[in-house]
């Protein structure tokens, strides 16, 4: 395992001092891992809270900040944070105006945050709303599994509940502004490589020299298939064509993100959003806005997710709205 | 000869046994999930065992609901993930059924078992044979309470469940995985054991280990 | 090979187009390869022109916009663009303000900007300066040798010039700041991999597990030394100190970057700029502003680099001026 | 059979074979410039050459300048790197000194080439032990006119100059280089052929392939 770390125990400590020591506009609990924004919760503004496994950096600790989230609990790598570390950052962001939860659909995160939440009405009087991200087309969705993924959408529901809340907008309106994002968002990914877990030391599964993984998650995790190698514009095809079978993106502005697993270079994300734009023109789809880059990762998984999100004027209004994150700004 | 109940300093030590069994198998608990999952339930359960000890060592109980209760919430706010909370309240459940005692009977301890798996269910909703630690949890709590109709040991139980609980493990790998993580991949899961399955096999070995000991 | 492209001899094609769907505020010549801003320079503007291979984005093209570049010349990978480019972006980009090329220093940008610079002379009026960047400290500098290559300054040059001619300064002036930055600016890289030029096919070089390369630039070229890995703090020490030999950076404020080569995940990143600002404590040296992420790449080299730039009150003010590109983004 | 000149024809017929010949070893010069360079010499060689070829295909000349300022000129706009700027005023230069005839004699072809030389050290400054095509380039234009002195033969003069030209670029091995990217290596460069003398001891092959077939 080749990595720029001191120890596979220490990695999320010493990158929360980096994240502090880089980001005066930040504030780091170092104790119970939570990255704030240095400005308390302006009074009256409903407070954004997400959390999870480190490795998808920058989702969420890159997201803080004006027009995103109040908070952030950092757990270990792909492992979700605990419910003390929910309650906790619950307790220091609320201002009176009620809490959301951005929760990515995986047990561990639903169970840990489901525990938070219940400790906090327990200890407070803190009024918590939860959205549970669910967007990977790539599982199939029954009720006898865990369900979808929260992948690639949660990035754009981020930013536009953050929006809407950063507006005035109440704790009932925010939480319909991220059920609508959720509801309106696909995405399915690929992966050329596995991703090496810290603790684990070596890459999470195999992929021989000719193969690529269809359908993985964030998490280094085995996807649907795999399939030889091919080129991106097949590639593009095989990512965009579950996503439009499983939603109706037609007739509407939509905000496309093709996004880098980690260990993806630029220009090859660039390749790939010329191939999705070719297959969505072709199949009469206009896109509204777009996003290009590294937004939610794998460690250094080598690959890409390509999300689609069937806006409207509103949702429109909220993505282009300031923000001033670590990992996304514009506007401010 | 045969025993009827078991002390603080034995659960403890089940504890403790518990932490050295993840400890070895680390490479294996994380291995198992590399195949179905995120390559992490090695580090999650020694991270977690790890702090339950050393939160045992510093601050000393005198009964039995204290020892789990405490242990349970060291489960819950240290490991995270899935297991976190499933083990956790497992825990939590059976320091509650436990009640301010300084010993349990065999039938106290069937007792509480059932209750930590009551927790499991009630938290992760997993039914029998959806490839989970429930599918260990549950035929290790049955043969327990069938051993001991029989024959009225702890020991004798405790090594009934062990056994149960490694046939339970070893069942899980030609399941399709319904719950968790590993259910993302629909029929790839087959051939493979689950990983919260095996650790909780260890679970079981601990208690055999621990009351034979006597 | 393993990459999300349609072929080696399209890459650099494929990805202009891709750069062109996702930022309707660049304006891409996919004859000449170049990006430009949409909106021309204002007329009495100095223009700012850059330029190099592919395989270091989002260097150059996503820092065309305001605040920063008004063009970018892009070349095939890893290959310096041609002298025809150079002329066609000087001549678009120019508003009688004059035009500054900003070359990396190697043998073959060099000579590419040089001939472009003496068309646009011979063809035109337009008045041409020139900065050359040399600031990597693992290249020994000696009249005997190409020199230091240009690296990470870089990007801290074409954000700080960029704000002067935004500003209004004259050319003289801003070729003086860009000239100050060079001149105050050092770095230093590290590999842990090589990485994959697509018409290679394979890793330019082969580093064993236990290996990481110092002194490595943005071309995956081998670098000075090969040394056995080391933890974070180890490698953060390796790449401070020769920069700290090389210059006094105290009594200054500093802005100091760490840069991912492309492979490595952000987490990483910060648990070097944790390391590196250790370092600098220590040495007594006053961070004022800091920079972590993918900035100036080597395609999925895994390794990065770190930058120290001794600033002045107007480099600090010229630093935080708006600027709005793809790559770099703050206060508008 | 001896030669004099060299004709339009065979001028195209060189350049084709160079084509020819980087195809060929497109994988040898990159693995070259892998070692002690950025992995492109390969790459930068074949477009360089295919755009030339299909500029010549596209438009035919009719003077030996008109040939060589445009293959000069193609190699400027399509190449990049250090190699673009180098061959292509070499090229350039070559058509210069040739001026607008349809055959170069002998010593018309050693005049060009030598300007073509003098254009490549106006561009680069490269000397001799630069480790750099400077060290193929000279000894092969000195070994064609001392070699046209004896036996007044333009092919014979053109296979010294292959020989000097393979002599030179096993030559750049044991050297350091202090010019272009391999530069930056310093005593690693030791023990590696430089990838542009490597590509222009082709270009001397072609010659004298090219003049051999008569
Ligand atoms: N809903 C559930 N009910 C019971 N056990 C579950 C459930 N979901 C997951 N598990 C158990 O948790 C284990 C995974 O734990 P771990 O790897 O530590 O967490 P995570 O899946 O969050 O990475 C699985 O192998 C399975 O036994
Ligand atoms: N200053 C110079 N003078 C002469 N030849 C040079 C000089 N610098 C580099 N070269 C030649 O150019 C070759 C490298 O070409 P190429 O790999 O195509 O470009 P780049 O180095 O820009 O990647 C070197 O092997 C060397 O022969
Ligand atoms: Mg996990
Ligand atoms: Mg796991
Ligand atoms: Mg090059
Ligand atoms: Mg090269």
């Amino acid at each position: 395992m080749k990595k720029l770390i001191n120890s596979p125990e220490t990695v999320l400590a010493d990158s929360l001092i980096g994240v502090a020591a880089a980001h005066p506009e930040l504030r780091v609990d170092h104790v119970n891992r939570i990255i704030y924004r240095t400005d308390p919760t302006r009074a009256g503004k409903v407070a954004l809270l997400s959390g999870g496994g480190t490795g998808h950096e920058p989702l969420h600790g890159g997201f803080v900040g004006v027009g995103m989230l109040d908070a952030a609990c950092a757990g270990a790598v792909f492992t979700s944070p605990t419910p003390d570390q929910m309650l906790e950052a619950t307790k220091v962001v609320d201002s009176g105006a009620g809490v959301l939860h951005i929760v990515k659909n995986y047990t561990g995160d639903v169970m840990n945050f489901e525990m938070g939440a219940e400790l906090a009405a327990a200890e407070t009087g803190i009024e918590v709303a939860v959205v549970v991200v669910n967007d990977d087309v790539a599982v199939e969705d029954s009720t006898f599994t865990a369900g979808r993924r929260g992948v690639g959408t949660t990035v754009l529901l981020e930013k536009i509940a953050g929006a809407a809340a950063e507006e005035g907008r109440d704790l009932a309106a925010v939480t319909a502004v991220a059920r609508q994002v959720n509801e309106s968002g696909r995405s399915m990914g690929v992966a050329l490589s596995s991703c090496t877990v810290p603790a684990a030391g070596k890459p999470t599964f195999e992929l021989a020299e000719g193969e690529m993984e269809i359908g993985v998650g964030i998490h280094g995790e085995p996807g649907r298939r795999r399939v030889p190698l091919a080129g991106a514009a097949e590639v593009a095809r095989l990512l965009v064509e579950p996503i439009l079978a499983d939603l109706d993106f037609t007739g509407a502005p939509t905000i496309v993100m093709v996004n880098g697993l980690g260990g993806t270079p630029l220009i090859e994300l660039y390749v790939m959003y010329a191939e999705v734009r070719k297959i969505l023109e072709a199949a009469g789809i206009t896109v509204a806005r777009s996003l290009v880059g590294n937004y939610i990762t794998a460690l250094d998984m080598a690959g890409c997710s390509v999300t689609i999100l069937k806006a409207d004027e509103d949702l429109l209004h909220l993505w282009d709205a300031p923000v001033n994150t670590a990992g996304l700004r514009w506007g401010i | 000869m045969t025993n009827d109940t078991i002390s603080l300093d034995q659960l403890t030590g089940w504890l403790t046994r518990f932490r050295d069994l993840v400890t070895e198998q680390v490479s294996y608990l994380t291995e198992l999930d590399s195949a179905i999952g995120d390559a992490d339930h090695g580090s999650n359960m020694t991270r977690g065992m790890d702090a339950v000890l050393e939160k045992i060592q510093a601050s000393p109980v005198v009964a039995v609901d204290e020892l789990f209760k405490g242990v349970g919430m060291t489960l819950v706010t240290s490991v995270g993930g899935a297991s976190g909370p499933l083990y956790g309240t497992f825990f939590l459940r059976i320091g509650t059924s436990a009640g301010p005692v300084s010993t349990l009977d065999a039938p106290g301890l069937a007792a509480a078992l059932r209750a930590g798996l009551g927790g499991v269910v009630a938290r992760g909703k997993a039914e029998a044979g959806d490839k989970t630690m429930f599918d260990v949890l549950a035929p290790a709590l049955d043969a327990f309470d069938a051993d001991l109709v029989v024959f009225s040991d702890i020991s004798s139980a405790a090594r009934a469940a062990y056994s149960a609980a490694q046939a339970g493990r070893d069942a899980t790998a030609p399941l399709i995985a319904r719950k968790g993580r590993a259910s993302y991949l629909g029929e790839r899961s087959i051939g493979h054991i689950d990983p919260g399955a095996a650790s909780t096999s260890l679970l079981f070995q601990a208690l055999a280990e621990i009351l034979d000991k006597e």
